[in-house]
């Protein structure tokens, strides 16, 4: 087990060190990238200008500008912004992060109850309407641009209905911290969750319903019924227990990009100033303290969530426990 | 050796699956009956609908496109037509089934004593420690050293033959009176086949409980079964005693099947007598007989369906007996003279 | 089963062409992207021949005749202050700015065919070279095994470490601010080419894992093996029986990757870095109409219905290629 | 009730001002910040020794006392000026301004590198040498206090008509001797204003509170404020902004109403709605070293064929913009009426404004150019609405026979792209707002030969115009200006019309701001240099009547 | 007769997740006779599929040597062994699995001839691989029909067949064959094993013939290897080892083997228990845990393979003599 845990930990730290120098090379290879001129200011002397430079160690050679980088991010914590001047970055996305976490786990609550909801209703009624129509519904979700549907959301709660009943409590955009009050925090992310679960409520009915009716077919479930269970039991004991083996590994993987900012998309439509905005706007200001800081941070929740998923896949499936 | 009445009690049986837009028939016509305490084999090649006839009886097909006749009774009620509520009280309570493939046939991700406590809580109210008591009981009966520890165990962490017996526990929890089993040697190596047979053998004193026993293995059916039902191509072939089939097989192919098995002791032929071709597919079956063409002493006749005839102890699909061309009585071959 | 027929039967690759033709939701999908596919085609002669207007041009301060009467493209507004100015909304008339016009006064509808087909062929063009280099990578890793998976694996790792679109758009921003420089080829920030290598490059993985997957499977395979004993050259198992095998996973692959590089493309385009004006896709119409949302809706919600009608027949596509392609189904066809 | 020490007492002192905005302006840090939203913030939370003025007034309004009693006489030939330091002034600490502060403050814009030491203050005395080793900056001879006298007096190394004014921008704030000569970041040091900053995360939100020392001691450079909290939101968008505006959930934005939304808050709130002028010109610069715009006729040619009536169309109508047809907007001190390049018109004889675009007088102009086929890219941010016009642009080109094309280069990354003369620009799309109002700050700042250094990323002179007779007539605008201001704007208006014979950029036109406040807000607060002083906002109470 | 094969001391191992090693096949020496049929036979996983791979050099060996016509191919690469393998084929348990399910069945045949030279070096031409194709096609009773198909559309007998016929194919002298009838039915293995009786007679092929089926093997070999656990406990002549099984196993396994024959034989040797994990094998004899004979020895030190007869050999500490 521990040699695991250090091959794993191993594992992530060689991802790391390969992003980040990649994320690092592939800035200064970018051309009006040097941010000198930026940081100095509009109309700034060439004095100034020189000043800046030495200051931030642009003089510096690559690798040493990278080590020292480095060392402010993990070690000292203390990177700044190069966009914003004197902003420092750990805690700029500190703060982001329990934006992204709410709006990725209440995503995720939607779409994981909706779609089991949906792919077991699917599979037991495999090959009628019923079956079908659900099945249509999710690929529509799954084709529906994420910052479009959102748009549209927008669009109809925020201004066309807005004055009805049935949109005036929708707060205006933005998010409304837990603490401070949580059910201006609901209302505020009600919308985007149900945005943001769309396309995987889509995804995930599918996927269940196929591996409940894969399952289905299976020896086990035959013997199942044999014992005379009935097909509820037998769908959820037997075939829902089962499949939540692949769901699960799909889940890890998704939500890990959504809380390392894959749900940037949602965050911008909704003006969440969630992890995957920052990094957006870090990198539309090619901020590269901030792109560094956010992209580290999100490989290091892919990879967490990896792990975990793992993890949980000893709970969910004996057969992994025991290495098989 | 066997009750009177019978157990279960199979009329004309017919499945037919819908596949491209035709109706394909899988079994047509199988009837038979298993009365208490018997074991009744069934054998057949691959493809044959042996397992097809087994899911019908137990009602466990459930393509959309199968449909089903004939008349199963068992005890005197019909089955075909007893509501999905119903029967479900009859299955793994009165009819309880194992399957081939023990590598498959639990569920992944429970423990074997927990699908056995859940069978049997189906059926039976009982508290939780003392449907536990009884998976323990019954796993020790079985053989399975350990039981408590065994039941305890995930599926993958047991021995093929060792999962088996858990599956043979699984489906005496409730006493059934028939237990239909579905190959459930063939995973198994020889010699824990040979237990396991021993095992089934041994039920109906201790249970009580009829088997019907498929397989494709004459040695198997040969050591363990009171009667035999030969299949081929989904029409009975041949079905009686054990001993009179064996000895005169009546049907040219149940003689061919026999002869075709390489003997384990005495002369060694120089070429094994075998049958030319292979079985027809379902859809590619001739009307008449569907063993003509690979038959030897195929003629004429043989071009209408022959029913089934009482020959000596058994009923033959074959109108040799009827024309009096009876086979030969078949040499003891392998047998130690 | 064999023998009885003396046609030469269809082979496996036909037989599922068949399987896919009988399958009605696949067809009329197919339908759909044709007929897609074929009005982006005429984009060119709706433009001209029927709307009359060149939908690059912008023409804010022109006017157009419908009914007979002039009507000024942007439109003043009666406010008491004046404010704003309001692009000419659907007409729903073919002939004369049918679905409105864009704030720089174009008409969305023929921007829309043209749009069609800028996102339909990077996303085709994106799925095709995705294919072909997650085919190359997965083939390689699968099969030779070793270091060389070992290292294509990791890179992998560390492109699947980084969410889709975070990938995308980081790549999107380096490239669009000056365009691509490597060594002698340059490739300008407005060039088709460098949002379709991206698109391509961000799913790369995505698509090698399977591909990577099966081929370590085939490589075990006992047909494998058995070529392996009559001394087949190692390159010639690769090519001969593993190519062939993989083939069905990755046509597969395809729509499902042409679905997903035109919703990457929408979004990257959405957000201003992907294709870039005066082309226009369905993704750049959409952030035009971003701006209209409020009084010209229709600009944004067109182009993004499109969108949802394509990724859908795609997406219906692939699942009924993936059903006809089965190689299970076709060996239990056969047993 | 009892009015907080600081605040005016008046029934509509009070409550809680929200302001949203889509980003934060980062540093603080008022000698370092150099963003629109950072000035407009800080306004009242810093002062200067002189400042605009902070209640409505006109566009070319200059600098008046702030901290300082008076606006000084010049001495010395203007080279040098005695400000006596008001007393009784307190940072919201409670310590006393004092001459130190000033001086310390002074030598601060140089220790941390303010992007302004240079073109701003390097002209005081030491200032040069502040430059090249700013952490041993001292000033000295240039600035010197005198506790006694309560005097600090300022040398400068040659005389300057825009002194007042910088020391009234942002980067002359006075703040404590003892504030660290670092860039503070995220936080604020500590002011004189009517309000402090209590706290502040660049991507949700800032506090200020009112300073409990804050005394009014002119009601016109720093008056005392309303509300008794001001706070910012960072993240909305403009279009939610908008939203949340007209819904009462904020009561100011500090973007543009956006194009999109005008009509609808024109027809609905229009008495909720302010039109704010700016001293803001948007313009094309032409690279006059680089083919075909190194051919004058070629730069005339675009500026005659160039339609503004698009262009103002694009920003939104003649009800919030104007074609712009010289580099001075308009209200700039200096600025006259004129326009070169219409229909009927030419650098000799100017017509009043402009009409309509002369296509045939451009092509005709580019016939003789001979440069007709050559290829033109041009360069635009690659968000907003830069680039509806750049393809305008490309329109015109074309039609005037050009192979042209836009590039969009994101916006963060534009205004440095086409300042080095190493990326060959050719024609980019910017624009240019000032830091204080003066003609020197828009055709000095834009158009001399010092503003134009090669190979560099700051070379704020993107069409790298050389004029030596122009740059003559310049310093003598701004040498009369010294003591004869309308003279002095005569001969600005006189170098403006040179430049545009030249025509070294496009203009294109002069935006007004759109804003829209809740319906809890009035009081006059728009003034022209901050475009809105938070601190006169009045807010009405719950049961007000609206 | 002389020695085609010998295998000398071969091992192989395998290594598992979690760094553990499945030894599959462990000192296991083995000779095969030219012309003779080396029937192998044991229970499933004892490492048969293995020692079948090993001898054709499909795997790489732990250790271990084999002599392919006293040339050492144990250390071969596989351009190296390229002229070798045509000397020596495989055909495997599953028919279906071991062809191309994307090549028809003509293609598939005459792969070997289109990638070897013929005996000058040259490259054969088309005439030359199309008449060898309908030879083949002839030798193991295929229309010629078959040729356009694809494996999907024939029955297991079929496409044994073809298997067979490509393993053919450049005549080889060896043919190992791991399980080739243990998946079909005995109406169609009787035809298949016949079929390897009539090759071996016309083309002097010399077999290693795996089965898990006594009595295949026992129709079809000449001498048996009994294996168990990875090693083999007792080789010998088919009769004598049918007959007069020398290792408690081998009579085990014999007894338990069901005879369709009613009434056949009742004293059966029942084993206990189930065949132990290959990664942790029993000490000492392997089979001692159960052994019906077994006494403490046999926990503790292994037998190993002796000569108790005119050519039969057994490891164990108390054979049936
Ligand atoms: N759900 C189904 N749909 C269509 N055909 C089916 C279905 N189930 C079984 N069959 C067909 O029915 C025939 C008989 O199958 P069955 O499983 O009963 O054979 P079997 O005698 O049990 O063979 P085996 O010995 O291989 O288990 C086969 O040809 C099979 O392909
Ligand atoms: N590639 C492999 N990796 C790890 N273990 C393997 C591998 N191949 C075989 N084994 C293990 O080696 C042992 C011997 O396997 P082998 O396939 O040779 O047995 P076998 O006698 O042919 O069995 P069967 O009768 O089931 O074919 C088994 O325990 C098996 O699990
Ligand atoms: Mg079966
Ligand atoms: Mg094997």
């Amino acid at each position: 087990m521990l040699k695991a845990l250090l091959q794993r930990f191993g594992q992530t730290a060689f991802v790391l060190f390969g992003i980040s120098v990649l994320v690092f090379l592939v800035f200064f290879a970018t051309p009006g990238a040097d941010p000198t001129s930026r940081i100095a200011g509009k109309n700034a002397s060439p004095e100034t200008i020189a000043k800046v430079r030495q200051e931030y160690g642009f003089d510096h050679p690559l690798p040493v500008q990278y080590a020292t980088m480095m060392k402010k991010l993990f070690i000292t914590q203390d990177l700044t912004s190069y966009a914003n001047r004197g902003e420092k970055v750990v805690p700029e996305l500190i703060k982001a992060a329990p934006v992204t976490l709410s709006l990725a786990t209440g995503g995720a609550v939607i779409w994981v109850v909706v779609s089991i909801l949906m792919g077991t209703v699917a599979a037991a009624f495999r090959g009628t309407w019923i079956d079908r129509t659900l099945m249509a519904i999710g690929l529509v979700g799954i084709s529906i641009p994420v910052f479009w549907l959102g748009q549209v959301a927008n669009l109809i709660t925020q201004a066309r209905y807005h004055d009805t009943w049935l949109f005036s409590w929708v707060p205006a955009l933005g998010y409304v911290p837990f603490a401070e009050s949580p059910i201006g925090w609901f209302k505020a992310l009600i919308i985007p969750w149900c945005t943001l679960a769309v396309l995987f409520i889509g995804v995930y009915a599918r996927v269940l319903r196929s591996d409940l009716v894969t399952v289905s077919g299976e020896d086990f479930m035959r013997t199942a019924r044999a014992k005379g269970l009935t097909p509820t039991r037998v769908l959820l004991v037997h075939g829902l227990r089962t499949s939540m083996i692949t769901f699960v590994s799909l889940f890890g993987m998704d939500f890990a990009q959504l809380i390392g900012g894959g749900a940037l998309l949602t965050e911008v439509v909704f003006g969440l100033q969630g992890v995957g905005r920052l990094t957006y706007q870090a990198l539309s200001a090619l901020d590269l303290p901030l792109i560094m800081a956010s992209v580290m941070y999100s490989a290091v929740f892919v990879v967490l969530a990896n792990a975990l998923v793992d993890v949980i896949y000893i709970f969910l499936d004996p057969r992994v426990r025991d290495g098989r | 050796m066997a009750g009177d009445a019978p157990l279960l009690d199979v009329r004309d049986l017919c499945v037919s699956f819908r596949s491209g837009g035709r109706d394909v028939p899988i079994i047509e016509n199988v009837s038979f009956t298993v009365c208490e305490r018997e074991i009744l084999g069934i054998v057949g090649e691959s493809g044959s609908g042996k397992s097809v006839t087994a899911m019908a009886i137990m009602r466990l097909i459930d393509d959309p496109g199968v449909s089903l006749r004939g008349s199963v009774r068992f005890r005197g009620q019909e089955l075909t037509t007893l509501p999905q509520k119903a029967f479900r009280h009859i299955r793994g309570r009165e009819i309880a089934m194992i399957f081939q493939d023990p590598m498959t046939a639990f569920t992944p991700v429970y423990t074997i004593g927990w699908q056995i406590d859940e069978a049997i809580r189906v059926h039976e109210r009982v508290s939780k420690s003392e449907a536990r008591a009884r998976t323990v009981r019954l796993l020790g009966d079985m053989g399975v050293p350990d039981p408590e520890r065994t039941a305890n165990r995930y599926p993958h962490q047991l021995s093929g033959g060792l999962r088996q017996r858990a599956m043979i526990a699984m489906a005496l929890s409730c006493n059934p009176a028939l237990l239909i089993a579905d190959e459930p040697t063939t995973a198994l190596d020889v010699t824990v086949q040979a237990q396991i047979l021993d095992l089934l053998r041994n039920l109906r004193t201790d249970y009580g409980s009829a088997v019907m026993l498929i397989t494709h293995d004459m040695g198997v059916v040969a050591e363990t079964c009171d009667h035999v039902m030969v299949l081929y191509s989904g029409r009975v072939a041949e079905r009686g005693p054990a001993s009179a089939v064996f000895e005169q097989p009546a049907h040219p192919y149940t003689a061919a099947l026999l002869d075709s098995i390489p003997p384990l002791t005495g002369p060694r032929p120089v070429r094994l007598p075998s049958i030319a071709g292979a079985p027809p597919a379902p859809l590619e079956r001739p009307s008449g007989c569907a063993f003509a063409p690979r038959c030897h002493y195929a003629h004429d006749a043989c071009v209408t369906l022959p029913p089934l005839v009482r020959f000596a102890e058994q009923d033959v699909a074959c109108v040799l007996p009827t024309e009096g061309k009876a086979l030969p009585t078949r040499l003891l071959h392998g047998a130690e003279a | 089963m064999s023998g009885t027929q003396e046609a030469t039967p269809p082979g496996p690759w036909r037989s599922a062409f068949r399987v896919l033709a009988r399958n009605r939701a696949s067809m009329v999908a197919l339908g759909v992207l044709g007929l897609m596919v074929l009005l982006s085609l005429l984009a060119p002669f709706y433009a001209h021949h029927i709307a009359h207007t060149d939908p690059f041009r912008a023409n804010v301060a022109g006017s157009f005749m419908l009914d007979g009467k002039t009507i000024d493209i942007m439109q003043p507004n009666d406010n008491p202050l004046h404010l704003g100015l309001t692009p000419a909304g659907p007409t729903w008339n073919p002939s004369a700015y049918m679905l409105g016009s864009d704030s720089q006064g174009r008409d969305v509808a023929a921007r829309l065919l043209y749009g069609g087909r800028i996102s339909l062929l990077i996303s085709f063009a994106a799925a095709a070279l995705c294919i072909v280099i997650a085919s190359v990578v997965g083939i390689l890793a699968g099969f030779f095994g070793g270091i060389v998976d070992m290292v294509l694996s990791r890179i992998m790792d560390i492109m699947w470490a980084v969410p889709v679109y975070l990938f995308a758009i980081s790549l999107s921003i380096v490239t669009i601010s000056d365009g691509l420089h490597i060594g002698p080829i340059t490739l300008e920030a407005d060039n088709l080419i460098i949002p379709i290598a991206i698109i391509a490059l961000v799913y790369m993985p995505y698509a090698a894992r399977p591909i990577r997957g099966r081929v370590m499977a085939l490589r075990n395979a006992d047909f494998v093996m058995a070529a392996r004993s009559l001394g087949v050259p190692r390159w010639r198992i690769l090519l001969v029986d593993i190519l062939p095998n993989v083939a069905s996973s990755i046509v597969v692959l395809a729509p499902l990757l042409a679905a997903f590089a035109l919703l990457t493309e929408s979004a990257l385009s959405f957000l201003s870095i992907g294709v870039q004006a005066p082309t226009a896709s369905w993704g750049t119409i959409i952030q035009d109409g971003e701006g209209l949302i409020y009084s010209r809706p229709m600009v944004a919600i067109a182009p993004g219905l499109a969108i949802v009608i394509v990724v859908v027949a795609l997406n219906v596509l692939g699942d009924g290629m993936r059903d006809a392609l089965d190689v299970r189904e076709t060996s239990k066809r056969g047993a | 009730a009892t009015v907080a020490p600081g605040a005016p007492d008046s029934p509509e002192t009070g409550g809680i001002l929200r302001i949203t905005a889509e980003n934060s302006g980062g540093t603080l840090d008022p000698q370092i910040s150099y963003v629109h939203i950072t000035y407009q913030m800080e306004a009242i939370v810093y002062d200067g020794l002189t400042t605009f003025a902070k209640t409505p007034s006109k566009l070319s309004s200059h600098a008046i006392p702030d901290l300082a009693e008076a606006l000084p006489e010049p001495q010395d030939g203007g080279r040098t000026y005695v400000f006596h330091l008001r007393h009784g002034i307190r940072f919201s600490n409670g310590k006393e301004v004092t001459p130190d502060d000033v001086v310390a403050s002074m030598q601060r814009i140089f220790k941390v590198n303010s992007p302004t030491a240079g073109p701003y203050y390097s002209h005081i005395v030491g200032g040069e040498a502040c430059l090249k080793d700013a952490e041993h900056c001292t000033l000295a001879g240039g600035v010197e206090a005198d506790d006694k006298a309560w005097t600090v007096t300022f040398h400068l190394t040659h005389p300057d008509a825009e002194f007042f004014d910088r020391l009234a921008f942002q980067h002359a704030s006075i703040l404590p001797a003892d504030t660290p000569t670092h860039d503070t970041g995220n936080e604020a040091p500590l002011g004189t204003g009517p309000y402090k900053i209590v706290s502040y995360e660049p991507n949700s939100g800032l506090k200020m509170e009112r300073n409990p020392y804050f005394r009014q001691w002119d009601a016109v450079a720093q008056p005392a404020g309303y509300p008794d909290e001001i706070h910012y939101s960072f993240g909305l968008d403009p279009e939610a902004a908008v939203t949340a505006i007209e819904n009462n959930q904020y009561d100011w934005m500090l973007e543009s109403v956006p194009l999109d939304r005008q009509a609808e808050v024109g027809a609905r709130f229009s008495d909720r709605v302010k039109l704010i002028d700016q001293l803001v010109i948007f313009y094309a610069a032409l690279n006059v070293n680089q083919p075909p715009f190194n051919d004058v006729r070629v730069r005339q040619a675009l500026n005659y064929a160039l339609n503004r009536k698009a262009v103002v169309i694009y920003n939104g109508g003649p009800a919030v913009s104007s074609a712009a047809c010289q580099m001075l907007p308009t209200g700039a001190p200096g600025y006259e009426p004129g326009c070169a390049y219409t229909k009927g018109a030419s650098p000799e004889h100017l017509a009043p404004e402009w009409k309509e675009h002369d296509l045939a007088l451009a092509k005709k102009l580019v016939e003789e150019s001979g440069t007709k086929g050559q290829k033109v890219v041009i360069v635009t941010p690659g968000s907003g609405g830069s680039g509806a016009i750049a393809n305008e642009i490309r329109a015109t080109l074309v039609d005037l026979g050009y192979v042209a094309s836009v590039r969009p280069i994101t916006p963060v990354i534009e205004f440095s792209y086409i300042q080095n003369s190493d990326n060959k620009m050719q024609i980019g799309l910017t624009g240019w707002s000032a830091d204080y109002p003066s003609a020197s700050s828009f055709l000095r700042t834009l158009f001399s030969c010092a503003t134009f250094i090669p190979h560099s990323s700051n070379s704020i002179n993107a069409s790298q115009f050389c004029d030596p007779k122009l740059d003559a007539l310049m310093d003598k605008a701004a040498e009369v200006s010294l003591t004869d201001q309308k003279a002095g704007d005569a001969l600005w208006a006189e170098a403006s019309r040179a430049l545009m014979a030249q025509a070294p950029a496009v203009p294109l036109d002069q935006t007004r701001r759109v804003a829209l406040t809740s319906s809890r807000v009035h009081g006059t607060f728009d003034t022209p240099i901050y475009e809105a002083v938070f601190s006169q906002v009045k807010l009405r109470r719950a049961g007000d009547p609206p | 007769m002389t020695d085609i094969l010998k295998a000398i001391e071969l091992r192989k191992d395998y290594r598992l997740p979690r760094g553990k090693t499945l030894r599959a096949l462990d000192n296991v020496s083995l000779t095969v006779r030219s012309g003779e049929v080396l029937g192998l036979v044991g229970e499933s996983g004892c490492g048969k599929s293995t020692l079948g791979r090993c001898l054709l050099r499909l795997t790489d060996l732990s250790s271990g040597t084999i002599l392919f016509e006293n040339q050492d191919i144990s250390r071969m690469n596989d351009r190296a062994l390229r002229p070798v393998r045509r000397q020596m084929q495989m055909v495997f348990q599953d028919s279906y699995a071991a062809l191309n399910p994307k090549r028809r069945i003509g293609d598939l045949i005459t792969e070997p001839l289109r990638v070897h030279p013929d005996e000058n070096g040259q490259k054969r031409s088309r005439q030359v691989i199309e008449a060898r194709l309908y030879e083949l096609m002839d030798l193991v009773s295929l229309p010629r029909s078959a040729l356009a198909r694809y494996p999907h559309e024939f029955s297991g007998g079929q496409r044994q067949r073809i298997n067979i016929a490509r393993a053919l194919a450049l005549s080889p002298r060896l043919i190992v064959a791991d399980e080739p009838v243990s998946a079909l039915d005995v109406s169609v293995q009787a035809q298949i094993v016949n079929l390897f009786t009539d090759l071996k007679e016309q083309l002097g092929l010399t077999y290693v013939f795996i089965a898990h089926d006594l009595a295949v093997v026992r129709q079809i070999s000449t001498r048996v290897a009994v294996m168990y656990l990875g090693a083999i406990v007792e080789l010998g002549d088919t009769d004598t080892v049918m007959q007069r099984p020398a290792h408690p196993y081998t009579a085990a396994l014999i007894s338990a083997v069901p005879q369709p024959v009613i009434g056949a034989d009742d004293r059966r040797i029942l084993l206990h228990g189930d065949v132990p994990s290959p990664i942790s094998p029993p000490s000492g004899c392997r089979f001692h845990t159960r052994c019906p004979k077994a006494e403490t020895r046999c926990s503790q030190d292994a037998p190993q393979l002796r000569l108790i007869g005119n050519n039969h050999e057994v490891s164990c500490h108390f054979p049936n003599i």
